[in-house]
């Protein structure tokens, strides 16, 4: 397990380096170390950023008339997400707990002040946790967008980052069953990626295909955002895998160039596939690639040396490269691919992770260093996390249907989410609007249209 | 049946919507466009590059109406988009040889009738 | 020759290419613009601003066609962009007095005939 | 009084304006839209969705003449826009019956004079 | 006062706390600590991308023939508010001086080295302080743009950050009166946001509301920027907060964790809001509700707990919400929202956190720890500030509308104030565009149309 | 040279500096720092970022038609490039090797671990360099946008990366002969904006002008995304040049504040001279004017006084202001002025550095000082630089030239390089777009016409 072998790592090498679950287990009397706690002050604003990267990612994919709607999708779990974190869900995460969840210890934040979790203080531990379940959940909205309805969509994700993420996350990181396998998942590939993208693959079938999808082209109408997000993205990803380190540590530089590495060696692989396939190198596709190449890379990124992530990053490009072009075949609407890229990539990550895995390189042997048992464990927690959240997600949002329709109607989506749920546009000139004075209530209905008017409409 | 084809200066379809609908003219299309008349051009630069826009931005209207609200409509504009500078706009009337309402697949004047809902 | 304008919904639009090509019309020019008719507006609020947007998304067709066409080009954008909803749009035949192609200066009928190639 | 409609290339768009000005035609609107023809349809790949993109950016002119120049606004837009390769447009001639220059209201051939300033 | 008492509190936590004015007063012989500046190097790297951030939040609320001025005017404030501040206003803030102004002691960055400040390089202080001013002055442009001249508002924002910004700065951190009367201002809700927003306000009054304001519907041309800006500006905002901790301590991971939880719940607040009233939960309303959010924590930060940070920030959403509101029933064309955002939000966290202030965070009592007077301190310094920010102001103001004139003519309004006064648009195709040889010299008056021409026009 | 007047400078100074290149020569054994190592993670994300960055502030200024082309180019950098640093590039420039270059000790990252180089693991170290190749390389591309075709493009930056950019390197911060003549750059004036301004030259000879060069008015197609990129840029710069420090020093703070100071200058020139010259401040000559500060504080940011800084900022918008305006008066078609922004204000930045060195701010002397061989040795190591990179380059795109056209054909400048190299276009509605279903090949020649149809087209 994790915890443990990192342990051993950490004496064998030297090292400084701090296991991101060490706490409140076996872990030494902690004290705050100034440089680890500069660094990861820094990662939690890295990581926070990836939610507004993902909103532009994603925004830029869908029609004009949804851009709005698919940005405050991901902006949203910034509130909602965040606030049901701070309130009950870093407690039934990190709590003590039993083997599958944690308890109610630290509900409203209690107890959590600046003594030292690690190197870092609590507080700072909390906040750092807190970014990755606000980007997990707002991935799920790339399966549904177009169509789902707003409130429906912020009920699911605020009861799926406390009922689904949670637990995965005890499970993983919070001395759950999972960590006593010695499953390896340096920054969340399960408990993130696959986690995220089997809701997504659910909540993609419960809520149905858009009404055009498969007949009609249905085109990104912001390409350049798609590669802001995608940069964006990338730079954050650096507090997201190296700031899992902890620390300011060796183990943060393995992990950092790594993260470095591997996007770049999927980003080649794809555009010759790219190239060979069609002849062009698409810009969407750049911009997917190097996202799958993150995206395959966050649970190895402390396990793997650099070659060993260069090449993790240049295989993980296939799979997920032809789940895409599979996808478009078939009646699931998963609409900006979160499972090709975010499930696929993760799950090839995580069993790479279990094939490439250095002992020279974070402590824990692989498939090629001789622990051929690995890649089993890595599949059984992939596979247990995938379950689990497909499951309580499909009965979150049958229960959520009972309360609000989760489906806009056909009009609603034929006019453009935008306006339906908003009541915005993301691009006006404004010209033909007309003012409505502060004191006209406004009314949703037509003005009356004089009835027998001999005029032309 | 007539198209009346107007270009307006932009800021100045506000009022004239307002006009038309005071006339009891509804349906009509709009579209921006661009348009070269006595105006001056504005001067651009762009690092070294310094370049002459004779176009101004317009909106162009297309209302389609019968004979007897032909004056009408013209009125409306014009009382809509003055501004007695030069760049005002112009109207065009051209003739319409037959009008169908997709909806129904009514013709003619029936088919710029308003719905009476 | 007429020139036919059609308004209609942009989400129609694939479906009357569709019907515009079976009946072996394919030359047509296109126009994003914005509608307004019997159908509701659309209340729209920006911080304190609430603003009525009268106008919808519409896309203008303008076809060139001979005589013995205007029908079946009519049929084919009816066929294709009615749904019978408020707001499926208007068509519009007008006289044409002559027609250029530009690239061989051929005129009427033979200017909208399509290459051979 | 013609309402003449052209649809040509927009890279070809400064040409045709230079040849226009050169023959002394000022007023004139311009829209963006987008045609189809006889031209190759463009493939776009989008992740896994290929499309078919038929539909070619172009320039619509609307010019309105007097009679008499009629002749030298179509030669002056054929001598800027033809490239000789398929897609560079046509040229529509309509019948107006009114024109009307909203700044003054002046109407007719006055309505499209030039300003002498 | 800030100063004695947290070094009161430092001794107290027993935490390496380094106040952000302790230097040159009763400050210890100072050291340079390496972590401390490693983190202060990032944030001063993040606050200055918060101008950036500020010139697409307010470049996208603006219609798009105003776009360039909008955002160039937050650029502008990087160009000749930082340079302003090096020869005059750094000294004039932290200069020694008396009570209300500092001294030319350090004019032109003279004595100012690699000697340590707290525990950072004084050149680093300096050059973190700096970033402050310049995004203080970019937000006054939100009340006036659309129609105030460009070289009028350059004048002004030079001039008014060494008149009106670097005395409040003194009477604040620089050891000016302010500072004695014990009012808690942790990163600049008095300093920057009141002290903007007052400037605002009178700027708005002086240039006059907008020719089409409350006649026609003036909407944001690009919401997405919009979102953009709202999101960088929160990155940023950790540099802002946490790094107003001047080094990688424990009130920083407090202040950086307060950062993330209040405008999360701002954002709940707000977007409830909407739904209640409008039905829709508008993106323009995700972004203003999250800055509402972070202006409200910024004096706060330091001072009060986690879950006071949350209920601050809900507690926040409401007075600027409705302010908005009732904004537009009024001829203020304040058209941006400084005051409602930046002023109402800054009063409320002022205020706040003189009720919320915990001495177990911060080492500060508040109303709601036994400290009653403190939430008059904290009026009394808004109300200070506010009002020497909107008298000074206005006497600016008055002295350059002598040499240049303030507004826009009617015709730059109504072309827009990018060809006006920037000779360019935002977004151009070029059609019709005709290059001008660079041997011609560029002629305003427009080409002679031939006088008796028998042609059409 | 910069090497031993470092170290000299690091005992005199009594500073912890540390100095690029000590290491592998005569460096004591080191040791890794984390604050260091906190700061130098953080750099490698943010001078990561400057490569999208340069794909924004390129993007925004072609036309709509090539914008993903353009964009793509920087993109495309962080893979290609990267894979071949990783492979060999980084072996040649910091080998042992000889005078000229590195050697093939460390390619496929051979012995690069987490052991010491300088007071960072080696392995961060070879990170944050590939940052520097990636962008470098990028920059090339603003000189043969819209016409340079992708593959031809693809193939020459990573050529160029191993056959240039790797001994250049070498030269200067390698260990090889330019750093044995005192020559000063402290950031890559010369390896970075000289070396790529050289080779953009040449690209932009060989490949040849638009074809509307000069007949036509080609604008930016979206002035924000120019404003953005710039913004970014600066963002990322201060990883840059404050990590070329390699450390959280004071040196690192030096440069940091002179890279906030510089270009704040430079823009201040510049907008007067716009004003003086056009009687407006444009958009686009804002976010040129500081990218040219920021070049031309890159070699001088470690060597030069915050005083000097603002005073080189401001001398170097002149020179490369009037090289703008040349450049369109000649058939020199640089599209994005490469040379006069990055040549021209990289050669002003390297010989102002020896104008302004100052011992007291890095050791070193300059000209006022009374180094007077200082600028000789400045000029010498600039012109070998352009000379070997203009060279080569020339010879590499020759050779590319026989194995793929360089050069986009005429149909494919008029229809766009996004629909010919990309298949894609970066904004569309998706109105008129016909979905090919998968299993139908796309076909890219048209639709057969109905022969002799009675139909009209
Ligand atoms: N002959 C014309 N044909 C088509 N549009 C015209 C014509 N003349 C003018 N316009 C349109 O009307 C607008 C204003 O015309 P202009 O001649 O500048 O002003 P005015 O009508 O006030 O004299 C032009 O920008 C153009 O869009
Ligand atoms: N008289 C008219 N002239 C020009 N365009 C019209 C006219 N009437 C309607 N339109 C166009 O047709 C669209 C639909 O018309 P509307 O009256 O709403 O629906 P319907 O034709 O189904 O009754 C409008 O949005 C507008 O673009
Ligand atoms: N019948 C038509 N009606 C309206 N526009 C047409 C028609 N035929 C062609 N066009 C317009 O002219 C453009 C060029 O026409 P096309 O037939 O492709 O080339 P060519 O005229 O050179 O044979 C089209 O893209 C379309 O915009």
């Amino acid at each position: 397990m994790r915890v443990s072998r990192l342990s051993r790592l950490a004496l064998a090498a030297g090292l400084a380096i701090l296991p991101r679950l060490a706490f409140g287990q076996d872990a030494p009397p902690a004290e705050v170390v100034p440089a680890d706690t500069a660094f990861m002050l820094v990662a939690l604003a890295l990581v926070m950023l990836m939610t507004p990267a993902l909103a532009f990612f994603y925004g830029g994919l869908v029609r004009a008339k949804n851009a709005l709607n698919t940005m405050t999708m991901s902006f949203a779990s910034l509130g909602v997400v965040l606030v049901a974190w701070a309130v009950l869900g870093y407690t039934l995460a990190f709590g003590p707990g039993n083997a599958v969840v944690g308890d109610f210890s630290m509900a409203l934040l209690r107890g959590i002040g600046l003594e030292a979790k690690g190197t870092i203080p609590h507080l700072l531990f909390f906040g750092y946790q807190g970014t990755f379940v606000v980007i997990t959940a707002a991935l799920i909205s790339g399966a549904v967008v177009e169509r789902m309805r707003f409130p429906a969509y912020l009920l699911f994700i605020t009861l799926w980052s406390l009922v689904v993420y949670a637990p995965v996350a005890h499970w993983v990181w919070g001395g759950g069953w999972l960590s006593g396998l010695g499953a390896l998942d340096f920054a969340g590939g399960a408990v993130v990626h696959v986690n995220a993208a089997a809701a997504a693959l659910v909540a993609a079938l419960v809520v149905g295909p858009r009404r055009d999808y498969g007949r009609r082209a249905m085109l990104p109408h912001h390409v350049p955002f798609v590669l802001l997000g995608a940069g964006l993205l990338w730079f954050g990803w650096f507090g997201f895998n190296g700031g899992s380190a902890l620390g300011a540590s060796g183990l943060a530089a393995q992990a950092s160039v790594n993260t470095f590495l591997a996007p770049a060696a999927t980003l080649v692989v794809w555009m010759l596939l790219d190239l060979k396939r069609t002849g062009t190198v698409t810009a969407v596709g750049v911009a997917t690639g190097l996202v799958v190449g993150l995206v395959a890379v966050t649970p190895a990124a402390g396990f793997v040396s650099p070659m060993g992530a260069l090449a993790l990053g240049a295989v993980a490009a296939f799979p997920s490269y032809f789940a895409i072009l599979l996808r478009t075949r078939t009646r699931l609407d998963d609409s900006l691919d979160v499972v090709a890229a975010h499930g696929v990539g993760g799950v090839v990550g995580a069993l790479l992770t279990g094939v490439l895995a250095d002992p020279a390189w974070g402590g824990q042997a692989g498939l090629l260093t001789g622990d051929a048992a690995r890649v089993g464990v890595q599949a059984l927690s992939v596979a247990a996390v995938a379950l689990y959240s497909g499951l309580v997600s499909f009965g979150l949002l049958k229960l959520i249907g009972f309360v609000t329709p989760l489906r806009a109607t056909d009009k609603m989506e034929r006019v453009g989410i935008d306006l339906a749920d908003h009541g915005e546009e993301a691009y006006t000139h404004g010209e033909g609007a007309v003012l409505v004075h502060p004191d006209e209530t406004p009314v949703f209905a037509a003005a009356p249209v004089p009835a027998a008017s001999p005029s032309l409409a | 049946m007539k198209l009346i084809k107007a270009i307006i200066r932009p800021e100045q379809l506000g009022d004239v919507l307002a006009h038309l609908y005071r006339a009891d003219i509804q349906g009509l299309t709009i579209t921006r466009c661009d348009g070269h008349g006595g105006e001056h051009d504005e001067v651009e630069t762009y690092r070294g590059t310094t370049v002459k826009v004779g176009l101004q931005e317009k909106v162009m209207l297309d209302i389609g109406v019968s004979e007897s609200f032909v004056e009408a409509c013209i009125e409306a504009i014009v009382a809509g988009a003055r501004t007695g500078e030069v760049g005002d706009g112009k109207i065009f009337v051209l003739p319409v040889e037959r009008v169908v309402r997709i909806r129904t697949g009514e013709t003619d004047t029936a088919a710029v009738t308003p719905v009476a809902a």
